[in-house]
């Protein structure tokens, strides 16, 4: 098993967390896992990306340059790493902000309304959180219980009133990847 | 212990205070920010400092100072802020002071970009500054490695009085693994006796770097010289995959060096006789498991290294016309890919057994 | 000729070595180190302290101070003081550095000590000129004098104006302890032993960073005796640059200001 | 009243010394020491008075002061 | 919209080129270079001059200058643009610099373009911070302030205190012209304009070096919205810095005197 | 044209004068003082300029501005002044600016001493500052040599927009030889559209060293990669003596080059079959000759440098174990004697014909 | 009296033209841009003097003022 | 002919010019020379030395560090050089300063006392001069005439007045020389 994804979008849109809940997730699991924040001058100008692999045999490569998983949070995003997506992988698309983009046919696309789910829920800057429940039923590498205990670990103690929040985005992304794409 | 996930640039920095670091200077730069910053936070907890310097050449020097006293100490840097050092490893060369220094590489020459790459491998193994002198450099390719790297870097600096370079690059520093810090013994270290902390009643401490008599000068260079023979018969460092029936042997390091472990153990999968040398020493260079790959079954090396082509004379001198070197490099601050790797392992492969 | 009831009133201070100096006839070299030794052993701190060493004609002057030393690079050694007093917090730690190592190449480190209000002591030895390179020109060089790179006479249009450093040290705020004196007279060298005195003063009692300059001579390089020389500094030196105490540390305030 | 005895290796003869004491008690002699230099004397030992001035102005510590 | 007696009062300046800026929203870097751009070109001045960048996050602006241009390594564009200056006497030629380029790692080269009296214009944005590493702390950096590196907020006994650029360079007698601007509010930024003005006026008058200071902001790093950070200038930046203009030619003098 | 008797730093300074150099940036540093007091005094009368830079970081920063302007150019130092350079030299060569630079090399590490030495040869050759890049390295062995070299430099460095080292030690740069200064010829050197100069109603010009585009810093690599090698087949440059019987090589450059080329007369005289060849270009090395020696008779080579041994590894990396290479070092500051490598070479000559 | 024009494309919606303008004639509007901005707009055309206080603030130089 | 000189003295003592005249002569005579100074903080401290090569074949080591011939101008300098020149040599000894030193018996020594008869010939200042003159008789590589045009070219504009002087000194050596050592 190894499960390469590439994580992308705005600043501001919880990236680099939820690239760090999934690899912490893949740890406590007892997984080989790499993180790997785009830094540098990349990051003006307002976009983001991570690179998380979680896999049971030692990792070479340590940048998911060819990932199984996208996560698209923004348009730019989508265009960006689409092509590099490895045919039979999933593409997880944030459809609040995204549209009109063609799609390869060799991927599995997941869309999910994030924008909109979060604030249904009433977690509105949870958007990171909700994508990573609708993540959750396709991923081979963590199991629910995980991710959990991992979103625990990662919010700073400073933040620990937002953890519940964040929690229930979980949910929330979890039920909605059920909705068949 | 527990597993911690971290940074590469954290890992080395817990590192370095487990080892007993209580000093860092340094001028911040990317890819290697979180090495300094993490001293900031950190230093004060366990009584040291970080020291921010207004410029690279300033923390060399304050390196230079601070190591002077006898404490261990280290700064932290990338691409053109170790060239800036350049003239302060060549006096910490011939003060023989025992600091280590870590350089997060980034693409070159000049700002070059933040993309990982290797090309500072000649600035690290051949003194980028004047005259003759080498530094130790380890080069690990992975965050625990890093970490366990740190502690042998501060006793191999102690034990023969020479700076120790950690070559990294910025996937490596950015990179978050697993890691698990290890204690670390320097009972059998040598006391720093000649240390310049102030007389106190005993002889007086010089810590100085000319020699004007030319006879002491030739003197000293022989004794530096008979030094680097002996640490490059007793220090040398790798890991090494199934070289005893490897017709060709991939030579590789740092962040290439486990894409190539990947790739080779990948071709062995496929059937294909080839084997690894992962240098962790880039100085001392790993001549050994050379030599011997040689005298088993060794018809041919493949060198893949992030750069235009440096270690790759290493090998060349260490194979000396003995089987052919080819190199694999990937340039722009380009990472190989697994099945790069092997697809060249396999042409490579081919060719050597038909040449053979 | 000595009689029973005469005493020594001035002998080699315990603070230098045995060691013959190496600079040229009547350089004024050899007073400062004279006066930093002197200062050093009247204040017990010779077994305490460690000096750092320029490049310029003193580059090999650890052969002569009788202190535990480091020597810096050209330029470098206020980083590499800061190093050391890090790394040793109770001991005297004090450079020593021409106008070529300060005021040029290693103004960076210096002024930069000075803003961290690192707690060393800089002694500056200003002969507006490069001594050991061969008479080349600093960047205390007065308008109008030959060096070997301004055989034409140093021109304000090519070159700018002579950098008066403790004034410009003295606008630091980390920089507790700014004096300015001289080696042309004896009443000068009796002052400016005074003047750093109290910049090892100024640093044990933790108040920041202290710099003493002396305007020095360079009569090798200057082409004149070692006696005119000493008047070159009066009737050249002096009047170009700012004298005395320029800056006492707040809480030792009432020292004499110039 | 004073005087002062000079270490003719040590002096370079720079007269600095000379220049500084305002009594005249000192001269170049005719000498010259082993690195060539032609050290000072106390020519005239009944000016000194001890003063140290010459002491205080001499780059190569080459001056004990007596009183 | 538009009605046809309406006239268009202002406009994109062509100084700067039609590339997007890649800046964080808010960041004061681009009113800067709009103001250089805007006075270049009102000095008819674009086609001769040549802007020397520094390594920050402006270290790749001259994507944005319609002038020619050549990039220095972090800290030393005041050397580059000796070097061009040199080689094209009768260009323009600036430096645009921030406070960890300038007043850290080239504090050396900006000090000696001064000192030599250098026939540039630096314009020095001083917004407390390292920007483009992400926040580590500056010489600039106020007492208290919380940085990367400076965790538990900057310390007076450890690091020093803050250095005025601007006060510092106008006691160099080679600086012909030094102002300290801001851009947290519209007045201030018109008061900027002039002095960068008179900055370039100064250099192509041939008084020597100008330099004009520039109060700024970094939103990102302070982790202020970009509203905030203007006040947070006004209130904590401006009283701890020397303003308005602190040196003029004496040729020029009459200008105001902050 | 009138012989003159003057120093080699003189000799080459004005030599640069004459090959159009208007501008000169430095910081003194012995043994190459002579190059910026030449400049100073001399610049002014042919209407250029010496600037004295406050350290060697700005020298080499004022030449890139200078260069990058598009004027000719040069700065001169020695040992610690290159190594502050490095920065510098790696920005030169990303920007790809036609700079000279001389370092009249002084032992090392650190101060060292002021005594001849080639101890910086990895630095000339190999890029002592970061990321991968090489630079023209020119190395007289006499003053008149050393003029010949300075207008080669300049062109060299024009054609091809790179640095160009003049690799120099203090006793070249202080000894006096006779030289006749000779005129050269530009013509056919390409204009420099790219400088900037101020636009002048044209399109702008941006001399910058960064490619943040991955894809564009690759193809950048790859053509600087396709340039060296370009330079590397048509620009080496080396003196020879007797190679075609020669059953001993000696390989030898600068002050070391010229003892030898008078110890191999002597030899020969004495029946020995022992040639020369003299690196005149350091980079691009000249493995041509060796190539050659290697087609005809050679059966070992022998490399004096003065150093801990730095050539020997091209050396090595040419002959690629078709024959044994030997290293007669001399180090601390002292040169070869004509007699002691007269020894040396009977010995070695004995030695290759027997186990030929 | 007076307008402007914002080109949205540049506008990184950071509001200092809102606070510059001292009439309240700005608005940030409620979309995004391509970049994920949501831009200025001139919510209150009748509001405007033409005054160029906002654009003297933009950083992105997206402001053109017509009067 | 291969001529390999090491010059040495007190600063002050003109070591360096007259290595310079002996290198310039050479060259008038169309022979390879070359002239290398002391450099660097030898230089303070009071003693200077030069070597100076004069030869009709290329010069391949470029110091006498093995010198035919020597000049001693005190005592520290024929302590020092002493010993490495090459036996059958010549060993020109100031003898106004220098006394007592044992001699190696495999050179010859020439004994000038060039401070006394300097100042008997009333140009105190021109002791290198007169040495040069002693030296003329033994030299093979240069003859007066050339070591005469080379002092006139290289004594300075500025020091025409001193040219005669020089000569006259030469002179003084010359015939010095002759009186057997
Ligand atoms: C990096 C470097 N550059 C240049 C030199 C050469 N150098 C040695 S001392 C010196 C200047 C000395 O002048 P100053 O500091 O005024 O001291 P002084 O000799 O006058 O006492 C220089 C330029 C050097 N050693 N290192
Ligand atoms: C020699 C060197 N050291 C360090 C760096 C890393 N670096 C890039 S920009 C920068 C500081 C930027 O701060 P500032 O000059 O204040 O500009 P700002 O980004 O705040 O505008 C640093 C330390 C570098 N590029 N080169
Ligand atoms: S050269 Fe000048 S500064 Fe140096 S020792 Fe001689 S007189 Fe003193
Ligand atoms: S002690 Fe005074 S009087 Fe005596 S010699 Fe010295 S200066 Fe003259
Ligand atoms: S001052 Fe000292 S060195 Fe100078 S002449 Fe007098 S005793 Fe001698
Ligand atoms: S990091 Fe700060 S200085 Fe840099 S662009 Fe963003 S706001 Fe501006
Ligand atoms: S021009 Fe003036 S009134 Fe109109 S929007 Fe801008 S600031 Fe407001
Ligand atoms: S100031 Fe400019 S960038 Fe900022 S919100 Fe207004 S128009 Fe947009
Ligand atoms: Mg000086
Ligand atoms: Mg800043």
């Amino acid at each position: 098993m190894m499960e390469r994804m590439r994580l992308a979008g705005f600043g501001g849109q919880g990236i680099m967390f939820l690239g760090k809940v999934l690899a912490h997730a893949g740890m406590l699991g007892n997984k080989h896992v790499t993180w790997i924040p785009s830094y540098g001058p990349e990051m003006r100008g307002g976009t983001a990306n991570c690179s998380v692999i979680i896999s049971d045999v030692e990792i070479g490569e340590p940048v998911a340059s060819r990932p199984d998983i996208l996560v698209a949070m923004n348009e730019v995003s989508l265009r960006k790493f689409q092509p590099v997506v490895r045919p039979g992988g999933i593409i997880f698309v944030n459809s609040s902000l995204i549209s009109g983009v063609p799609m390869r046919d060799d991927v599995t696309v997941v869309t999910v309304p994030v924008n909109d789910l979060a604030r249904s829920a009433g977690v509105p800057g949870a958007i990171n959180m909700v994508m990573l429940g609708a993540m959750l039923p396709y991923l081979k590498g963590v199991d629910r219980h995980l991710i959990e205990e991992a979103v625990r670990e990662n919010v700073p103690a400073s933040r620990q009133h937002m953890l519940d929040g964040n929690l229930a985005a979980v949910a929330v992304g979890v039920d909605a990847a059920h909705v068949p794409a | 212990m527990q597993k911690l996930l971290v940074k590469g640039n954290e890992a080395i920095s817990e590192a370095a205070i487990q080892a007993g670091c209580k000093l860092f200077f340094g001028y911040p730069i990317t890819p290697s920010n979180e090495i300094i910053e993490y001293m900031a936070r950190r230093l004060p907890e366990v009584g040291g400092h970080m020291v921010q310097a207004e410029s690279e050449v300033s923390s060399i020097y304050m390196l230079l100072g601070a190591a002077g006293a006898g404490e261990r100490c280290m700064t932290g840097t990338s691409g053109c802020g170790f060239s800036l050092m350049q003239e302060g490893m060549s006096f910490l060369a011939a003060y023989e002071l025992p600091v280590v220094i870590v350089d997060v590489a980034r693409l070159g020459p000049a700002l070059g970009n933040l993309d990982p790459s290797q090309g500072d491998y000649f600035q690290w193994t051949r003194g980028g500054g004047h005259g003759d002198y080498y530094n130790f450099v380890l080069a690990p390719s992975g965050v625990q490695e890093a970490a366990d790297l740190m502690g042998l870097a501060f006793d191999l600096a102690d034990q023969y009085r020479m700076p120790a370079v950690v070559a990294m690059d910025g996937v490596l520093g950015q990179m978050m693994e697993p890691v698990t810090f290890r204690q670390t013994d320097t009972a059998h270290l040598p006391p720093k006796t000649w240390a310049a902390r102030g007389k106190k009643g005993g002889p007086k401490h010089d810590v100085v770097g000319y020699i004007l008599d030319p006879v002491k000068a030739e003197r000293s260079d022989i004794q530096r010289a008979a030094r680097y023979d002996q640490i490059r018969a007793t220090e040398q460092r790798w890991e090494e995959i199934a070289l005893d029936d490897a017709d060709l042997v991939v030579v590789s390091f740092g962040t290439a060096g486990r894409v190539a472990r990947a790739a080779v153990r990948e071709a062995r999968q496929q059937g294909i006789k080839v084997g690894l040398i992962r240098p962790i020493t880039l100085w001392p260079f790993p001549t050994n498991p050379i030599a011997t790959a040689l005298t088993q079954n060794a018809k041919g090396f493949m060198v893949a290294e992030m750069n235009m082509g440096q270690m790759v004379e290493d090998v060349r001198l260490a194979v000396n016309g003995r089987a052919p070197v080819y190199l694999h490099r990937n340039m722009g601050g380009s990472m190989p890919t697994t099945e790069e790797l092997v697809a060249r392992i396999r042409t490579l492969a081919g060719e050597v057994s038909v040449h053979a | 000729m000595p009689e029973a009831a005469e005493k020594c009133v001035f002998k080699p201070t315990e603070g230098l070595t045995e060691k013959p100096l190496h600079y040229c006839p009547g350089c004024s070299h050899g007073i400062i180190h004279r006066l930093i030794a002197e200062v050093l052993e009247e204040m017990g701190q010779l077994d305490n302290t460690v000096g750092v060493g320029p490049v310029g004609c003193a580059a090999f002057c650890e052969q002569y101070f009788n202190v535990d030393w480091v020597a810096a690079a050209h330029g470098r050694a206020p980083a590499v003081a800061t190093g050391v007093r890090r790394a040793v917090p109770d001991a005297v730690v004090f450079t020593y550095q021409g106008d070529g190592d300060l005021a040029a190449i290693g103004i960076a480190e210096a002024m930069h000590a000075a803003i961290r209000g690192e707690k060393i002591t800089t002694i500056f030895v200003n002969n507006a000129i490069y001594g050991m390179t061969g008479g080349q020109m600093a960047p205390t060089t007065l308008i109008g004098m030959k060096t070997t790179t301004s055989p034409y006479g140093r021109k304000a249009e090519e070159t700018g104006y002579p950098v008066d450093i403790p004034k410009l040290f003295s606008e630091i705020p980390g920089a507790a302890y700014v004096a300015s004196g001289s080696t042309d007279s004896p009443k000068a060298v009796l002052q400016t032993k005074k003047y750093i005195r109290r910049a090892f003063e100024t640093q044990l009692a933790g108040h920041g960073y202290s710099l003493v300059s002396v305007l020095s001579n360079c009569p090798t390089n200057w082409g004149l005796t070692p006696v005119k020389a000493m008047e070159w500094i009066r009737e050249n030196l002096v009047p170009n640059y700012t004298m005395g105490e320029l800056k006492v540390p707040t809480a030792a305030k009432g020292g004499e200001q110039a | 009243m004073g005087y002062v005895v000079i270490n003719t290796e040590l002096c370079k003869g720079c007269e600095l010394c000379i220049s500084a004491c305002n009594r005249g008690a000192l001269s170049l002699s005719e000498t010259q020491n082993r690195k060539g230099y032609q050290p000072v004397s106390l020519a005239r030992p009944e000016k000194c008075n001890g003063c140290s001035l010459c002491a205080i102005m001499c780059p190569d510590v080459a001056i004990t002061v007596y009183r």
